[in-house]
């Protein structure tokens, strides 16, 4: 029982990571694939920040009164890593957009059809 | 008594859900996306006083404001290209 | 004294805000078409947000806190409203017809 | 009285601003404040905003009672809704309908715009010059607004701007 | 309590996730996606990661949402069925996932005050922070200074990102009065747009200049700068937009912050000390500190800022194109 | 003051420069900018080298705080030869890149290009040179969006797709690493490498540190393309600008070869690696099928940047089967093979570029009888195509002598018979260049293409001298080798 209620949070983002993953790997959709690596991207933050939380803890940022506070470090490295999702996920929009204009499809297969009959 | 008003906002929050996956319309979404975002705002509020910092309503502020601009933005994008489709 | 009744005051404001968002959540979800919806959006936006802050503006006191919770309200009464309106518009704009209902009810 | 036609009153208002979020008054974040305040005004004037639309239209006692009044309003319309969506038989009876907004300036319009749909129970939808197009959530909220008084009320409080 | 919303949020999340793998229509899938962002950045407020939680709804809830929306009106509607069906990724994401469930089986347990992550490292930044850096917020003084040169880095990627959109998609000058189709309808949009554009500039500084103190930071600040620009661009227009911060001048903003903040590190070399030491910066170590976090801290901000209208830009002032932009398959 | 900072000015020079080189805005002053940078990275290189050669491993504290609480940067001799390949490489292709990106990208672009290569340039310094495992990451970020700009910058519109698919599996194996890197980080507190190479065995028969190490090991295998994680690199190679593919192909794959190292060696240790998870034994088997299969794949390929390409990937299987062995003798190899590879890889991609500017084409039925009107650049091919069989007297040979020997000293008979084999399917897809370029006649008269300009055949051959010399005097290359082989392996000197 303490098992399940001590990696309860650690389970769901594991499934929500595996959902983001799925739909990279499995829709032919390329607007698709990126909204599941910023799922994927998302879910693995909110791991990080889990790991960070401590019991009865409260943000780090000093104040009287308080003494337990959740480790700040993940906090930074989230932070980090949220601006480098950004920078993938406009990246990839970007070359999404290019790849419209160029094949007149934003669809895996359809490309695939096109790249082959060249 | 802020764990109850948390509860009751959680719940409009999931009911909010609902409609976001019902649609039908982008519209009807984009407005539920909106409505989750002001009780989102409430919601950080009041954990905010419930955890006893409630200096964090400077994330509220941000909240209130990016809902908005997003709201409005996701509109004009979306309003302004079917404009564009329909002349070019 | 006063206290007390600053407290009792506050937390009805609160729980009376909450119950009205989620009156306008279960709006949102009941009326029939996008337009009337955009009415229950409108009570989350205007009473229940503002019971709910000034709940906690009571608890806040005359604080920079309580300054904090009086900007938030203020950009919500102004973003609310031209959020729901630009939403409403944006759907005219789309061709989205409202259900119009012309029984005689009341 | 705040006029914010003016740099000089903008950059005062939101400086002040500035001073109630801050809450640190130490020298070096008073000063970064005045540049933040100065910034802001240079690029709010480059993009024309500064204007007489700039009101800080909460000010003045009139347009204070308006919002008084407003919000009575709102509290019964919200009521009223409220009353309507936990209805089990859901009792509304949806319309669009076409108003006219007699405000001379374009800042009074859209204070009746706003006021319209901050109102539960009629939103609207689109505004084209002076006549709006107004959706409304049952017939009593209609006939209300087609009645005019907050129309009226908005035009009365436009003059104090 | 905590647990509570913990709990909720996450079955939240996990039914939009579930959601969002489902759905066809592009447009229903981004409106989730930002919300599946909202839920995630209310989560991080409810685990005390302030900061993210600021971070995360303006980015994923706000400036992500804006970029996929315009990104599905350039492209199609409505995602083809697949051709051929595969139990490849499923298997592939099954394995993934069983591997991470076999991992968590030895982890610390949520919320253990005892487990390593909070025993060795960050309990000094803690400590050590108020009289090393002298600043209440930790985040900041671990993201500014202990860790300061991760944060180059990371400025370094967006101003990467940034580059990259503008060779991909280019930043077009426009007419000085160009202004939206529907210009004349927008009256409530402008009038609004007018009273909120300043204050949410000075908010962002203010966030800027406060990450000591609260949640905040250069990053923050510079995304909600650069939303009050989106928001005036929506409302008046973006050639005026381009009159107010023409694109010349986001190219130099960009590459000014990160030189900013490079020219930070390499002033604490040229004063004697290592790369990014601020402590030589000033007379005694602790301004010195509060010095080089707010240099750096302002060179984030100013390239994030430059970085995202330029990307913003550039996505909205492509015109549909393609054969089946409106393909409704 | 210079020295004492090298280990963070080699990274700070080339990101100063990013920037700087976006404001220049002329053509022309950006790519001189890009130029002079990575001269002054091949000077500090050397003077690197030199340092951790006379005085053993380099430590920065960046920020001037101690470890594990800032970052720190550690340049062993394993860092610092992969520094100086890098280097090399960069400082070659830059005098190259001037007339080849002229004629292949819009002047527009040419801006965005060169900062686009310095940027990626310090990100894959950052990665060898960073002790810290999420600077690592960041690093590997930086290096990896400037190659998917560089790569979409191609003229066909196939670089588009080739970058959109290289960008999915490029964050799908930085997200992988992210999540390594957390669950590490989770069990121990720590993300310095050293400090984590030091905690991590308390708690090495955990499944969560087990766990860990696949995901990272997965991760970096998909941004060092190992079979079967490469479907990204041949289009990538294949569709980027000459001077993209070049320094891609000598570079990148490299790098992540040394994160893979660096995992392995130094932050999980020997033991728990090859030991426990048996990493070895997988990675050997992939080997295997990524030199068999790249090669045979590669046979069959019309275009020769295809074939080059897939021959990479036979290449990069050589490398990490040297790791498998995790014998001093085995490491030493697999270094000295990245080392040779990055040059001959270099110096044909560089050919192939030169091709490209006269002829706009490198499908091998173009090609007939080009000898006669480039004969340099044909040559060069060739010399390069003998190196890459491994034919004596060059750096090929090297190489693979060092891998066979490794192989039969741990006993592994097959595998180097496997080697050899393999080197014969490498003679057929050389063969067939040789045959197109010098035994075949032109078969349409192909009027006005004349011999690659000087700035181009000079960095050519002089990787080929390079990798000539190699060939004759490898002395210096393999003791620095064997060095790092050691020192990773925890073995004494041979």
């Amino acid at each position: 029982m303490s098992t399940l209620l001590g990696h309860y949070n650690y389970w769901i983002v594991i499934v929500l990571m595996m959902t983001g993953f799925y739909t990279v790997i499995a829709r032919p959709n390329l607007v698709k694939k990126i909204i599941g690596l910023f799922i994927f991207q998302t879910s693995v933050f909110i791991l990080f920040i889990s790991m960070a939380k401590v019991e009865g803890g409260t943000a780090p940022i000093i104040e009287e009164g308080y003494s337990l506070y959740s480790n700040p470090l993940p906090h930074v490295l989230i932070l980090t890593a949220i601006v480098v999702g950004l920078a993938t996920t406009a990246l990839g929009l970007a070359l999404v957009v290019r790849i419209q204009e160029a094949y007149g499809t934003t669809n895996e297969d359809d490309i695939h059809v096109q790249d082959e009959t060249d | 008594m802020y764990a109850i008003a948390t509860i009751l906002i959680l719940v409009a929050i999931a009911v909010g859900l609902v409609r976001a996956f019902r649609g039908p319309t982008l519209f009807d979404r984009v407005m539920a996306g909106n409505m989750i975002g002001t009780l989102t705002v409430l919601l950080v509020a009041v954990l905010g006083f419930m955890n006893g910092r409630p200096e964090f309503l400077d994330i509220a502020l941000v909240y209130v404001l990016i809902s908005f601009i997003s709201t409005i933005a996701v509109l004009r994008v979306y309003v302004s290209r079917h404009d564009h489709a329909d002349t070019d | 004294m006063l206290d007390i009744l600053l407290d009792i005051l506050s937390w009805i404001l609160l729980l009376g805000g909450a119950l009205f968002l989620l009156t306008g959540a279960i709006g949102v979800l009941r009326f029939p078409d996008f337009y009337s919806r955009l009415h229950a959006v409108s009570v989350c936006d205007t009473l229940g947000a503002g019971m709910v802050l000034l709940g906690l503006m009571l608890q806040g006191g005359l604080t920079l806190v309580t300054v904090k919770l009086m900007l938030i309200f203020y950009f919500m009464v102004f973003s609310g409203p031209t959020a729901v309106h630009a939403l409403a518009e944006a759907a005219q704009v789309s061709g989205l017809d409202p259900v119009e209902d012309d029984r005689e009810d009341g | 009285m705040i006029n914010l036609k003016h740099p000089f009153n903008l950059s005062l208002f939101l400086f002040a601003v500035w001073l109630l979020l801050s809450g640190h008054y130490t020298p070096l974040l008073l000063t970064l404040g005045l540049l933040s305040t100065l910034l802001v005004v240079f690029i709010a004037a480059r993009a024309e905003l500064i204007d007489h639309e700039m009101q800080l239209v909460l000010i003045k006692p009139g347009v204070l009672l308006y919002w008084v009044w407003l919000g009575g309003e709102i509290v019964k319309a919200n009521i009223d809704v409220c009353r309507r969506i936990l209805d089990p038989r859901l009792p509304i009876s949806p319309r669009m309908i076409r108003v006219r907004a007699t405000q001379k300036s374009e800042l009074g319009r859209v204070t009746y715009a706003n006021s319209i749909t901050l109102v539960p129970g009629t939103v609207t939808v689109s505004v084209e010059g002076d006549r709006f197009t107004v959706h409304a959530l049952t017939r009593e909220a209609a006939d209300d607004l087609e009645g005019g008084e907050l129309n009226r009320r908005v035009r009365d409080v436009e003059q104090r701007f | 309590m905590q647990h509570l919303v913990d709990i909720v949020l996450l079955g939240l999340l996990m039914i939009t996730g579930f959601a969002i793998v489902r759905m066809r229509s592009l447009l229903a899938v981004t409106m989730l996606t930002s919300i599946y962002s909202l839920f995630s950045a209310l989560l991080f407020v409810v685990l005390d990661a302030v900061d993210v939680a600021l971070t995360e709804a303006a980015i994923g809830a706000g400036i992500s949402t804006i970029l996929l929306l315009a990104t599905v009106a350039l492209t199609t509607e409505y995602e083809k069925v697949p051709s051929h069906r595969s139990l490849l990724p499923l298997l592939v994401v099954t394995l993934t996932g069983a591997a991470l469930i076999y991992g968590t089986l030895d982890m610390p347990h949520y919320g253990d005050p005892n487990a390593p992550v909070h025993r060795h490292v960050a309990p000094d930044y803690i400590e050590d922070t108020p009289e090393e850096i002298g600043v209440p917020n930790v985040v900041t003084s671990v993201l500014a200074s202990y860790r300061g040169y991760d944060t180059l880095g990371e400025v370094t990627v967006i101003f990467t990102a940034g580059v990259g959109v503008l060779a991909l998609l280019g930043v077009h000058l426009r007419k000085r009065t160009e202004q939206p189709s529907d210009y004349h309808k927008l009256v409530v949009l402008r009038v609004i747009a007018k009273l909120f554009f300043p204050l949410i500039l000075l908010f962002a500084l203010y966030v800027l200049f406060h990450g000591d103190y609260g949640p905040g930071g250069g990053f923050q600040a510079g995304v909600i700068f650069a939303t009050g620009f989106v928001l005036y661009a929506l409302t008046h227009g973006l050639g005026n937009a381009e009159r107010v911060i023409p694109p010349a001048l986001l190219g130099i903003l960009a590459a000014a912050g990160v030189l900013l903040y490079s020219a930070v590190g390499i002033e604490g070399m040229l004063l004697g000390g290592k790369f990014l030491e601020y402590n030589v910066l000033a007379d005694d170590p602790v301004s010195g500190q509060h010095l080089g976090i707010l240099l750096i801290e302002t060179g984030v901000g100013i390239t994030v800022a430059a970085v995202i209208l330029i990307i913003y830009f550039g996505f909205v002032s492509r015109r549909p194109g393609g054969a089946d932009a409106q393909d409704p398959s | 003051m210079l020295l004492s900072n090298l280990p963070a000015l080699q990274v700070v020079v080339p990101l100063v420069s990013a920037p700087i080189c976006l404001l220049l805005r002329r053509p022309g002053h950006a790519w001189a900018c890009a130029l002079t940078v990575s001269w002054a990275v091949l000077v500090m290189a050397v003077l690197l080298l030199r340092q951790v050669a006379l005085e053993g491993t380099v430590s920065y504290p960046l920020g001037a705080w101690a470890t594990p609480w800032g970052i720190e940067y550690r340049i062993d001799m394993l860092a610092a030869l992969v520094i100086l390949v890098i280097a090399i490489i960069g400082a070659v292709v830059m005098p190259y890149a001037r007339r080849s990106v002229m004629q292949e990208l819009d002047d527009e672009h040419i801006g965005a290009f060169y900062t686009c290569y310095l940027l990626c340039l310090t990100g894959l310094l950052g990665i060898v040179v960073t002790g810290d495992a999420f600077n690592l990451f960041v690093f590997l970020e930086i290096s990896s969006l400037s190659s998917y700009v560089l790569i979409s910058l191609g003229r066909d519109r196939r670089a588009l797709t080739a970058a959109f698919q290289y960008l999915v599996m490029g964050t799908i194996g930085a997200t992988f690493i992210l999540i390594g890197v957390g669950l590490m980080y989770m069990m121990t507190g720590t993300l310095n490498m050293a400090d984590l190479a030091q905690r991590l065995p308390a708690v090495d028969d955990t499944r969560t540190v087990r766990v860990a190490f696949a995901f990272v090991t997965v991760g970096v295998s998909i941004k060092l393309a190992l079979f079967p994680l490469h479907i990204w690199l041949p289009n990538a190679y294949i569709y980027a600008p000459s001077v993209v593919s070049i320094f891609l192909a000598a570079t990148a794959t490299k790098v992540g070869v040394y994160v893979l190292l660096r995992l392995f060696f130094t932050v999980f240790g020997v033991q728990f690696s090859f030991d426990d998870m048996h990493v070895g034994d997988i990675i050997m088997w992939l080997a295997i099928a990524a030199v068999l299969t790249g090669s045979l794949v590669a046979i069959f390929q019309d275009n020769l940047k295809r074939m080059l390409a897939y021959s990479s990937v036979a290449q990069i299987g050589y490398i990490v089967l040297g790791i498998a062995l995790a014998t001093g003798a085995g490491v030493s190899a697999g270094i000295i093979y990245l080392f040779n590879h990055a040059l001959i890889k270099g110096a044909l991609f560089m050919a192939l570029g030169g091709i490209m500017l006269r002829l706009g084409s490198v499908e091998l039925r173009d090609l007939h009888g080009l000898l006669r009107q480039m004969p340099w650049t044909v040559a060069a091919i060739i010399a390069g195509g003998l190196s890459l069989i491994g034919v004596p007297l060059t750096a090929g040979f090297i190489s693979k002598w060092y891998l066979v020997a490794a192989a039969l000293e741990g006993g592994l008979w097959p595998l180097a018979f496997i080697v050899l084999a393999s080197s014969l399917l490498t003679v057929i897809y050389v063969w067939r260049i040789v045959e197109a370029t010098c035994f075949r006649a032109a078969g349409d008269e192909r009027p006005g293409v004349r011999e690659a300009p000087l700035s181009m055949l000079l960095p050519t051959w002089l990787l080929i001298a390079l990798n000539l010399y190699i060939g004759v005097d490898a002395e210096v290359l393999t003791g620095l080798a064997d060095t790092a082989a050691a020192a990773l392996v925890g073995e004494a000197l041979p």
